[in-house]
């Protein structure tokens, strides 16, 4: 992906120099293995800062909201996607917007590497299709495939599905997919199954907030969860609290999550929360034949009556 | 056994919860404006030990305290020579106040403090003091006015002079105790509203600074200001006072930021190093200069 | 989630359709009595630490 | 308030449970840990390292369970063993029919004696740096320095320091002593104990590991090369020269740290050094509580206004506040170094990557810049 930094790199001067933008959003090397920075660049100087690698998991949308500038942003499929639903949800027009389309591959699980290798990862190293990792206990190569973040494995939309440039061909689609194996394992449990399972996810869960930060969909000025006037959902480690919490920012993210796992990644103490999300991304999917943000030109299921929606859960 | 020394039992007994309020009763509940908004709360300690403890100087606030709503924190109305009660004058405006603000005579809840700092009045001794106010921000400048012009204390001051503004003659706070200082000689009062239609006002109109301006003594070494109000009165009358010849070290402000604890643990009100809860809430400007302005 | 099936349902009533909302109302409050009192997302008043 | 006296006292007593002992050196062969354990257990509640799914937590250790000593550091800090992220302080009826109502009461709690065993070197130190914002002259946090006063700090020396670990520079390090009552270093087939307090003292004859042991040189040698495996460190020397208003007023600066950042609180919950609270009511029915919980600088309602204003409404605003808390205002208030003991746990967990190394030493070159401008 080496030639994806210096393409990236590339279009963005040439942005910047043409006054298209006034800013790149994009991706700085990481301090630690296996993590990039969100960035910013100004300048031709400042862009030669920007990468692109397998460690891009961050989505870029989020740096979108309510900006005011002309911005060139560097967009995988996920990003695109959410980037079409900002435009939609109005927190960013699509004129102020170039778009660097990235064709992507999948990004790699930070977690499920650490799991594999003996010891502290030091260092993590990938040729086209390989991950090679340096731990303090030895060194190990993976296929990429082998390691990729979940919602990245199942991903069938790696290709933006708008953009203004594209620093390399599409690649192709993974179309063999069973996207929603996990779901269903849960769809066919006992309520009471489900209350364990749903408990034992989020028992470690402390509140910080990263998922929904993370997520570009989450940009409400005050959270319900901060709401004080009045205040919906205590602010303590009850269970119920946090349950609650995770549980209806789920469903503000109905019709419109894009699987990005964004939440996921950003999750410190490793919680699936998007156990949660895709159960909703499949009932769109199901029921409305919804998938979010892969167009400009209709509006999501929540936000729309059709004569033909499904009613068949109203009673 | 236990495996810790004894002597660690009886800590217990000896640190006194900074958290825990003295209850208190509510004992009469003024509206002092005509839009209802503001309220003032005499509150009578239920034991009266507490009183002696709740040992306040002019300037300090406390957190009232309502059981179910949370705490709030607001400066002290009355006075410390006033005796067997204290006073508190609210804005509704949050989920606390707006509680407080549909209590009624008799009902209990808690005050924690006295909290913070208060007005330099070792250092004010001989000296003029100029207090600014602008609408409901006057309740510790009420206190320190009732303090001052106790018979014990005006001696130990110059002259005193005041200017206090609110947008109507209605939303005055204390309007009889404005009216009884307007009388005396010893005080020099300025009462101004943003306007008024009420042909009977006999004070001033105008916006607070240009009536500082217009009123105040001019500033020197012996002149102290003491400024209190909403931010934008403050900052128009910052450039008054320098141009009347106060410094910096000579202009004293109550800061507000939002609180919790009151006590310098929470972490949330700083400006800079400071705390405004314990640090604070009075600095003068010169102090105020040294931070990041983060109020 | 698992919250209980029976707890959950949801209609369409027109705010013509005073009848209908009673009806509904009436069915879905006997059904929640005899699941007795909920269990899940109740909180119990236990202490945090 | 007579805080006076009381903060005498506190003092004598800090300095008598403190006071150094005579640094005894005790063996314990790991055939009688165990043993100790369940010994130490009819005085204490133990708490160690305990590997939940992916990460280890500290969690009580119920008999039969040891603590898990494998382990580079817990996910979370030690600070919640003294510190709660939820804590009720009183509790209160509503019920107008009650002779009590409305009357805030203590919430009774379980201060019994509690041994952490396994905490590093690094978040024992914090516990420290985080006492200074509890136990000050003005006033005492009863529950914060109850839970600790009820704690023994059994530390365990880090001999395989993490690549992110920067302890040597952040005024520790991985065999650090300071806050702990009893120092464990593994030595092969036994753990060495060096004993630091009177609390570790007593510790130590409950677990009935009282045979002295030859073992300075292991601590020392075992300190040297812990030490030469830490390659990672911040620059802090010239913090304090920095002058505030201009280091908080680089705005460019600034906007480069913190345009990642997501506002989440994920910093400041895993920092062992991050003390900031909010305080809440709930009420169940009549029942009323008020607790305190974890509340984070990186959260704009933190500081909120009722009238909506906002003194740090924007996230450069916030970011800022967190490094200058940690770096500078910290530096200057206490004259105790920085408010970080280097255990790496925000620069492994920001989900951004926003790095602390990276911005304290921007923030000390910027202090080198400036005092050099004032020489020059």
């Amino acid at each position: 992906m080496v030639n994806y930094s210096d393409k990236i790199r590339e279009i963005s001067k040439r942005l910047l120099k043409d006054c298209k933008v006034d800013m790149i959003i994009g991706f700085r090397k990481g301090s630690v293995p296996m993590m990039n920075e969100p960035h910013f660049a100004r300048t031709a100087e400042d862009v030669d800062e920007l990468v692109w690698d397998s460690n891009c998991g961050i989505n870029l949308a989020n740096y979108l909201t309510d900006r005011k500038e002309k911005i060139g942003v560097a967009a995988k499929g996920c990003d695109s996607r959410n980037i079409v639903t900002h435009i939609l949800e109005n927190k960013i027009k699509r004129e102020q917007l170039t778009i660097i389309g990235v064709p992507c591959k999948g990004m790699i699980d930070k977690r499920k590497i650490a799991g594999l290798v003996e010891g502290e990862v030091l260092e993590v190293t990938e040729d086209e299709e390989q991950i090679n990792v340096k731990s303090s206990g030895g060194k190990k190569s993976f296929k990429k495939t082998e390691v990729l973040q979940e919602n990245c494995a199942v991903c069938i939309h790696r290709n933006p599905v708008v953009y203004d440039e594209m620093v390399a061909e599409p690649v192709p689609e993974q179309t063999d997919v069973d996207r929603y194996e996990d779901v269903r394992k849960i769809e066919e449990m006992d309520p009471e199954q489900r209350w364990a399972y749903f408990d034992d996810l989020f028992k470690e869960c402390i509140r910080c907030y990263a998922c929904r930060n993370a997520c570009p969909l989450c940009y409400c000025p005050t959270c319900f969860v901060d709401e004080a006037k009045p205040q919906w959902v205590g602010k303590s480690q009850d269970p119920i609290d946090i349950r609650t919490f995770h549980f209806l920012r789920a469903y503000h993210c109905a019709g419109r999550c894009t699987d990005c796992g964004a939440c996921q990644r950003a999750c410190p103490v490793g919680i699936n929360m998007r156990m949660l999300t895709k159960k909703l991304e499949k009932d769109c999917k199901d029921l409305y034949n919804w998938e979010a943000g892969l167009t400009l030109d209709s509006r999501p299921p929540l936000d729309f009556y059709r004569p033909d929606d499904p009613e068949d859960f109203i009673k | 056994m236990s495996a810790l020394s004894p002597a660690i039992q009886d800590r217990e007994e000896l640190v006194e919860n900074p958290y825990l309020p003295y209850p208190v009763r509510i004992d009469d509940i003024v509206v002092e404006t005509e839009d209802r908004n503001l309220k003032t709360f005499k509150f009578v300690f239920l034991n009266e030990q507490d009183e002696k403890k709740f040992d306040y100087h002019a300037g300090q606030f406390a957190e009232l305290s309502i059981p179910g709503k949370g705490e709030i924190p607001i400066g002290i109305a009355s006075s410390p020579v006033e005796k067997g009660f204290v006073m508190f004058t609210v804005n509704k405006a949050g989920v606390v106040t707006t509680h407080l603000h549909n209590m009624k005579v008799g009902d209990i809840m808690g005050i924690r403090g006295p909290l913070g700092n208060w007005f330099p009045w070792e250092m004010l001794e001989g000296k003029n003091v100029l207090l600014v106010g602008g609408g409901f921000a006057f309740t510790t400048l009420r206190s320190s006015i009732v303090y001052m012009i106790d018979p014990a204390n005006r001696s130990k001051f110059g002259n005193i002079t005041v200017v206090y503004g609110a947008r109507t003659p209605g939303m005055l706070l204390y309007k009889n105790e404005l009216i009884e200082w307007e009388k005396r000689d010893d005080i020099d009062m300025h009462i101004t509203v943003d306007a008024t239609d009420d042909p009977d006002w006999k004070y001033n109109v105008g916006f607070v600074p240009p009536v500082t301006e217009e009123k105040a003594p001019q500033g020197d070494e012996n002149t102290y200001a003491i400024v209190c109000g909403p931010p934008i009165m403050i900052k128009f009358t910052q450039p008054v006072l320098e141009k009347l010849g106060y410094t910096h070290d000579r202009i004293i402000m109550s800061l507000e930021n939002r609180m919790k604890c009151g006590i310098g643990m929470c972490g949330r009100c700083n400006i800079g190093r400071e705390l405004v809860c314990k640090d604070g809430p009075v600095f003068t400007l010169e102090q105020i200069n040294q931070t990041p302005r983060e109020y | 989630m698992g919250v209980e099936p029976g707890r959950l349902q949801f209609s369409w009533i027109s705010s013509a359709e005073s009848t209908k909302f009673v009806d509904v109302v009436t069915k879905v409050t006997e059904a929640v009595k005899t699941l007795g009192p909920n269990q899940r997302f109740v909180k119990k008043e236990a202490k945090v630490a | 308030m007579d805080s006076h006296r009381i903060n005498q006292l506190t003092h004598q007593r800090i300095n008598q449970s403190r006071r150094d002992t005579d640094m005894k050196i005790v063996a314990i062969d790991k055939k009688d840990w165990e043993k100790g354990l369940d010994r130490l257990r009819e005085a204490y509640r133990l708490i160690g390292p305990v590997k939940e799914d992916r990460y280890h937590y500290f969690r009580e250790l119920p008999q039969g369970q040891a603590p898990d000593f494998d382990f580079f550091n817990t996910r979370i800090s030690a600070k919640e063993i003294v510190y709660p992220q939820s804590e009720d302080l009183f509790e209160y009826t509503l019920d107008e029919t009650k002779e009590d109502y409305h009357l805030l009461k203590e919430v009774e709690k379980d201060y019994s004696p509690k041994a952490v065993l396994g905490i590093r070197p690094c978040d024992a130190k914090a516990v420290e740096l985080v006492k200074l914002n509890f136990d000050t002259d003005d006033y005492k946090d009863p529950y914060w320095l109850r839970a600790w006063e009820a704690t023994t700090f059994v530390g365990l020396a880090c001999d395989s320091p993490c690549s992110t670990c920067f302890c040597t520079t952040a005024g520790c390090g991985p065999y650090h002593e300071e806050g702990l009552d009893v120092l464990l270093a593994d030595d092969g087939d036994r753990y060495v104990a060096k004993v630091l307090t009177e609390k570790g003292e007593n510790f130590m004859k409950a677990a009935g590991w009282t045979e002295g042991a030859e073992a300075e040189a292991r601590f020392e040698s075992g300190k040297s090369a812990a030490e030469e495996k830490i390659v990672s460190t911040v620059s802090t020397e010239k913090l304090r020269s920095a002058d505030t208003l201009a280091l908080h007023g680089n705005e460019e600066m600034w906007e480069d740290i913190s345009f990642s950042c997501i506002n989440c609180g994920t910093c400041t919950f895993v920092c062992p050094t991050c003390w900031c609270f909010d305080i809440q009511d709930e009420v169940h029915g009549k029942q009323g509580r008020r607790m305190r919980n974890w509340d984070s600088c990186m959260f704009p309602i933190f500081t909120v206004h009722t009238t909506g204003h906002n003194p740090r409404g924007t996230k450069l605003q916030r970011v800022r506040q967190r490094f200058m808390h940690k770096l500078k205002y910290f530096v200057d208030k206490y004259d105790a170094g920085i408010m970080c003991v280097g255990c790496g746990r925000c620069v492994q967990q920001c989900p951004v990557n926003i790095d602390i190394r990276r911005v304290c030493d921007l923030m000390d070159r910027y202090g080198a810049t400036d005092a050099c401008a004032v020489e020059g």
